[in-house]
């Protein structure tokens, strides 16, 4: 920082340096980097549950961890990486930041609120880490009934609160997002003009809204069960087990939704702008988002083939979730095309881009393995299971969201990173992912079940690969730490717009001033409008 | 896009509305005694959303709100309708097949 | 989209152009917000939907144990709040700074009211033993178990709402103090429209847990 | 490394079924992602950029290619939803004559009954070429039978019971697996089905002298648990004669008629309130608690010989009784 020639313009991170000025901070871009940390630290946490797990899983024989704590190791991995991990990490850093600049507003529209959500996500992260501390859960992520009410012996109710809160957190930030994006438009910047992140984050954000509450509640109801011996979920007491995987899975389907679409809208993003193209067929790629989020509301049913649901509306299901698989389709195809007649360059985001398409369509299409009843009876509860949603949510999702941090990090700090370390860092990500990853569908198809502490001998090999992988994976991830952390403090100064990209974002300086921008945009031209000035038409 | 000042509804409206919603409370304790069978619950839920409508139009003013406003409400009730009629899906077709737990 | 000579207004705040828009996002925000609300409930509807079809003469046993009475008297001092609520915002609208005052605090007593014989009516199933739990007990034993669920859901669904109802009081103390110092005007009134909004939303769940937990068969 | 499995060993009626859809969604998936990924490639090397200034090319969206594409993998989606239908209801219609073995799943233990009575735990013996069909139950929290080599699973719901059926088609030994979370032990829950030649099966099955079969046991509890007071045969009781009517269809109060199967006659059993039988009041009292999951298998097997019991004389043989 001392070495800087001329004063540095006034941006958001350096009109003041005091912590208060960023634990009362209502700037969205100050909200998005409280954030980042906590993502990264729950990450962090998750990650390490995930090396217990692998470690274990290296030998046949329960050696390394009693099986109490080997299931409380899975349980509370599921549990940081998936609520307080994944489902905000793009939505609350990227999205955060991004949603107004990129419609051309101030902040978003309810600026304490946001603040409030980053503090309810973490009072519920302390929950939940207390609860972890005090001697872990081990209910599994989806807290099923009755094992979570009347069996476990563990932290079930502390952990219980922490989903419950940090739930709130979630509704917040996508009320915030829903409000800002219908009341905050730049003028010209009509609904057909917005960039394709937004119209996912806006789809993502209805999920949150109209299923997180019900998730909610089933999380308390369980707590009250277990606390006053209520009977709703206690087939003893005459309740039924099966209506809390009704509730979980009416918000835990959607919510992968949550956790996919806003890496879709980061893809489509990254897509025009190292084609320097428009996004083939906008309209459709933009409605999809809609369509995935309405839809994924309809399929909640298909985590439940083999769990007594009646048949009947196993059917209804398995139909649904392969319509759901089509808007996911057209978006792969509209991609893809998107690169024909491009002008493609291989800066690192695109890097995560490729890699993002690969291990979707594996995640993708493997849902559909899934989706259909006879084959998911075998499958279901076994790894293949596990691998199918670390392939959507570590392969896309993260790939993804490791993409857009790298597209706008510049914007973010004003700082660049070296770009050979990150194409190793992307590299080592995508071996070590599918090293980690597709040793276990064949180990789920030859009937590994999941949460398993033991396991026959014959598995071993796959899980030994299985494990390699993990190691290589996690390299792949702690990289990028160190060299962000560094371009943080000492990376070369960012231009305005290093990628030669559209977007109202890259029309402001890098960092940002405090509002945003300094005249008030006016939006003139669709999205990713790159052929313009040359335009043959 | 902007929409004119907020719109000020007359007390008398408000006072109708409330005692609509007065007379509307006796009148659904009042069937609870005449024996109707299933229709007890019928007409107990359709009062009750008779009220709520009421409520809704004119305490919160949905009649004068933004079309947005209203699609929100809409949806809302449209996703409860969803939770609820899938999950039933299940429940009133457990059994059908004769086959237990199928 | 707006004028750019915005009318500026102490109440603006810096990222909104102008108090309409600024009155539109909160009103579409507290709507959303409700929407969130109705589904949180929605859960709790559907086991008492799924139960009552289950054990629905249970249902009308146990339904038996409330005291109509009192709930209906809970539902008059409800809707009369709600009036009253809507005429807190109507007087906000109109500028009546003493008409704010009355009518909020007419609206609290009622709640309170509500909070009260609420409370009442807990302790007395305290005393009958109709408390979920190993201490449940219930007359007629052909209804035991079902009759223990309908009290679950009893207390899951009256509990949470009279939760929203103690955080409602707390939110309309707060719009007394503002209305107190004059910051609600005919100009700048949302907020006490918004916890309008809310309240009245509450009022609605009530109207609805009222027939389906006191007045279930007939009587 | 000779015998790493890659593959799981077919032994059932269902594993080809299940194995010809795996194999049908592998190529039209593999399919799909060549496509994307060779197309992705050529256009990445096709279109690089050549100089720092290009942009693309705006190309306009295509409708047709749209339709095309979106048509073409939902009509592919429809077949794989209908055939995994079809092997679905395949899996889930025990045919008339299976063979019936109550299931029972504990912490941490699977067990299971004959209706001749033999018990095993964590051991399940069937015979080849007979369709076997298990009656699930749970003492506690839900578990789940799964035996990778017949590609079946079924959740053990307390409260409720389940099903599941196959064909063994290999003798041999497999795995049985706990698959739905149970807790500490859930991954020690495990262990092995003999699948036996017919004649070695009933050699196994006339080893070890049997108790009771599980209906004459289930009689015997009837009357102890004093519900012949009530449910007389010749339907002079308080409450309805149970001869005949497993597999019947039952009238119920209120309207509505119910099948009687297993899950059924246990709900009739924990839970007599659900439904009532029309023509009868709602006095049985609930055994929720009163019997345990194998009393209350004894008591279905139980009922369910009555079914075939001639009005006259009493059949030695109950229906359910493995075929010779
Ligand atoms: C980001 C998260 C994410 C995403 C995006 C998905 C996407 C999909 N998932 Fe996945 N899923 C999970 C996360 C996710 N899933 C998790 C966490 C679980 C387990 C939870 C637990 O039990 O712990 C799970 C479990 C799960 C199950 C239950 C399995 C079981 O427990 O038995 C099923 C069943 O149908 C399923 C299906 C699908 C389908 C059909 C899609 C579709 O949306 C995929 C659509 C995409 C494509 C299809 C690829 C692109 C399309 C083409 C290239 C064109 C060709 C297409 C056709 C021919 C149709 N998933
Ligand atoms: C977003 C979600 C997410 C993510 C990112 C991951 C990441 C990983 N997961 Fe996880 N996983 C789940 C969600 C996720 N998982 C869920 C929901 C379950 C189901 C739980 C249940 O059954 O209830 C599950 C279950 C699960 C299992 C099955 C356990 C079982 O059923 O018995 C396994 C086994 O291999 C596994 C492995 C891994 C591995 C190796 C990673 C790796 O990708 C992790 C790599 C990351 C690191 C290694 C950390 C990176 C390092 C740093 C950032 C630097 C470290 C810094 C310091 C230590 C200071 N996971
Ligand atoms: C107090 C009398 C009484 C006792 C004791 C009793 N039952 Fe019943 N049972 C009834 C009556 C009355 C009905 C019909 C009404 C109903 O469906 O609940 C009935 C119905 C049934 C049914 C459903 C029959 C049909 O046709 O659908 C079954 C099965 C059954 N009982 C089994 C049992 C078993 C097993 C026991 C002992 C463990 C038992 N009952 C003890 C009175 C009794
Ligand atoms: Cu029993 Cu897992
Ligand atoms: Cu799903």
């Amino acid at each position: 920082m001392q070495t800087a020639a001329a004063p540095e313009p006034s941006n958001y991170l350096n009109v003041a340096h005091t912590v208060k000025s960023w634990l009362l901070t209502r700037d969205h871009k100050r909200i998005a980097i409280l954030y980042l940390l906590g993502i990264t630290f729950f990450f962090a946490v998750g990650g390490l549950f995930a090396l217990g797990i692998r470690l274990e899983l290296l030998t046949p024989a329960g050696d390394l961890f009693e099986s109490e704590t080997y299931n409380k190791l899975f349980t509370m991995h599921g549990v940081a990486m998936v609520f307080f991990f994944l489902l905000p990490s793009i939505p609350a850093t990227l999205g955060n930041f991004l949603v107004p600049m990129m419609i051309g507003a101030k902040d978003l529209a309810f600026p304490r609120i946001n603040l409030l959500s980053w503090y309810v996500y973490m009072i519920g992260g302390l929950f939940t880490l207390a609860a972890a501390l005090l001697g872990g859960v081990d209910t599994g992520w989806t807290f099923y009934t009755p094992y979570s009410t009347a069996a476990s012996n563990t932290h079930v109710v502390l952990t219980g609160v922490g989903v419950f809160i940090s739930g709130f957190s979630s509704i917040l930030t996508g009320l915030n997002f829903i409000v800002t994006i219908h009341t905050m438009r730049a003028p010209g910047m009509t609904w057909d003009r917005l960039p394709l992140f937004i119209w996912s984050h806006y789809a993502a954000s209805i999920i949150m809204i109209l299923g997180t509450p019900v998730v909610a509640i089933a999380v308390l109801l369980v707590a009250l069960e277990r606390l006053f011996h209520i009977g709703i979920f206690d087939p003893n007491l005459g309740g039924d087990p099966v209506l809390y995987q009704h509730l979980f899975w009416y918000y835990s389907h959607p919510a992968v939704y949550v956790m996919v679409l806003p890496g879709m809208g980061v893809i489509s993003e990254l897509v025009a702008a190292f084609a320097r193209k428009a996004v083939f067929g906008y309209k459709f790629v933009a409605y999809s988002s809609l369509g995935i989020a309405v839809i994924g509301f309809f399929v909640w049913g298909h985590h439940m083939y083999v769990s007594s649901q009646s048949i009947y509306a196993g059917l209804l299901f398995s139909i649904l979730t392969y319509t759901v698989a089509i808007p996911s389709a057209i978006k792969v195809f509209n991609w893809t095309a998107t690169l024909y007649k491009g002008s493609i360059s291989f800066e690192s985001p695109m890097i995560y881009v490729f890699g993002f398409i690969g291990l979707f369509l594996v995640g993708g299409l493997t849902g559909l393995y899934l989706g259909a009843m006879g084959l998911d009876v075998h499958v279901h509860d076994t790894y293949f299971i596990v691998a199918h949603f670390h392939y959507v949510m570590v392969g896309a999702t993260i790939m993804a969201y490791m993409g857009g941090l790298h597209y706008w990090w510049p914007k973010i700090t004003g700082r660049m990173y070296s770009e050979g370390w990150a194409k190793f860092a992307a590299l080592t990500i995508f071996v070590g992912f599918n090293l980690t990853f597709f040793p276990q569908f064949i180990l789920g198809y030859l009937g590994m079940p999941r949460r398993y502490h033991m396991y026959p001998p014959e598995f071993q090999v796959l899980n030994v690969l299985s494990t390699a992988g993990a190691t290589v994976l996690g390299v792949g991830y702690a990289v990028p730490l160190i060299y962000f952390t560094w371009s943080f403090f000492r990376g070369a100064r960012a231009p305005a717009n290093p990628w030669g990209a559209t977007g109202l974002e890259w029309q402001t300086p890098s960092p940002p001033p405090l509002e945003n921008f300094t005249t008030p945009p006016v939006v003139t031209q669709p999205a990713y409008a790159y052929a313009e000035e040359n335009a043959v038409a | 896009m902007v929409e004119h000042t907020q719109h000020v509804a007359p007390v008398r409206l408000y006072v109708v509305v409330f005692l609509a919603l007065l007379v509307l409370t006796f009148l659904t304790v009042g069937v609870t005694y005449v024996d109707m069978g299933e229709y007890n619950l019928f007409v107990a839920l359709g009062i009750a959303i008779f009220k709520a409508s009421l409520v809704i139009l004119y305490f919160m003013h949905a009649r004068w709100s933004p079309r947005l406003v209203q699609i929100v409400m809409l949806t809302s009730l449209l996703f409860i309708g969803i939770l609820a009629s899938f999950s039933f899906a299940d429940y009133l077709t457990r059994g059908l097949l004769g086959v237990p737990g199928r | 989209m707006h004028s750019p000579d915005a009318i500026s207004h102490a109440r603006l705040q810096h990222h909104f152009d102008t108090l309409e828009q600024q009155q539109q996002a909160s009103t579409l925000g507290m709507w959303l917000f409700l929407a969130t609300e109705l589904l949180f409930f929605g859960g709790m509807f559907l086991a008492y939907t799924l139960y009552r079809a289950w054990y629905p003469d249970a249902w009308v046993a146990a339904s038996h144990h409330l005291d109509v009475f009192w709930g209906a008297f809970n539902t008059v001092a409800l809707i009369l709040s709600s009036f009253t609520m809507a005429m807190a915002v109507h007087a906000a609208q109109t500028g009546s700074r003493q008409g704010q005052i009355v009518f909020l605090v007419l609206t609290m007593a009622l709640g309170t009211v509500f909070l009260g014989v609420k409370a009442m009516e807990y302790a007395d199933k305290f005393d009958h033993h109709l408390v979920p739990g190993p201490g449940f007990l219930f007359d007629d034993p052909r209804y035991a178990r079902a009759a223990q669920i309908f009290f679950s859901v009893y207390f899951a669904m009256t509990g949470v709402h009279a939760l929203h109802m103690v955080i409602g009081l707390g939110l309309l103390l707060w719009l007394l103090a503002g209305a107190r110092r004059g910051t609600f005007t005919a100009e700048y009134n949302t907020p006490v429209e918004m916890v309008g909004l809310y309240w009245h939303f509450v009022d609605i769940i009530w109207i609805f847990l009222f027939p389906l937990l006191y007045l279930v068969g007939h009587h | 490394m000779g015998n790493i499995p890659l593959f799981p060993q077919q032994a059932s009626n269902h594993a080809t079924a299940v194995d010809g859809l795996y194999f049908f969604i592998i190529s039209v998936t593999a399919f799909f992602a060549l496509l994307v990924v060779v197309l992705v490639t050529i256009f990445a090397v096709r279109y690089r950029r050549r100089h720092a200034a290009e942009v693309g090319t705006p190309v306009h969206g295509a409708l047709l290619l749209e339709i095309t594409w979106s048509v073409i993998p939902l009509i592919i989606a429809m077949v794989m939803f209908y055939w995994g239908a079809t092997v679905f209801f395949a899996m889930s219609r025990p045919p008339q004559n299976a063979m019936e073995i109550y299931t029972v799943g504990k912490r941490w233990m699977w067990k299971f009954q004959h209706v001749t009575g033999q018990r095993e735990i964590n051991e399940l013996h069937v015979p080849v070429g007979t369709p076997v069909k298990l009656l699930i139950g749970s003492e506690d929290v839900i578990h789940s039978v799964f035996v990778p080599a017949f590609r079946v699973k079924m959740d053990a719901v307390p409260g409720r019971t389940t099903s599941l059926w196959f064909t063994a088609t290999k003798p041999g030994q497999y795995h049985l697996f706990c698959a739905e979370y149970c807790g500490q032990r859930h991954s020690g829950m495990i262990g092995s089905v003999y699948v036996m030649e017919p004649a070695e099966f009933q050699t196994w099955l006339a080893g070890g002298a049997p108790p009771a079969n599980m209906a004459e046991a289930g009689e015997k509890l009837f009357t102890d648990l004093a519900c012949v007071t009530c449910h007389h045969e010749d339907n002079t009781g308080r409450g309805p004669s149970l001869r005949g009517v497993f597999g019947s269809t039952a009238r119920m109060t209120g309207g509505g008629s119910v099948t009687v199967d297993e899950a059924y006659l246990r709900e009739s059993i924990v839970n007599p309130q659900a439904k009532i039988v029309a023509g009868y009041q709602p006095l049985m009292p609930t055994f929720q608690g009163l019997v345990s999951e194998e009393q209350m298998n004894m008591l279905v097997a139980y009922i369910k010989s009555l079914a075939s019991r001639p009005a006259e004389t009493d059949a030695a043989a109950p229906a359910a009784a493995p075929p010779q």
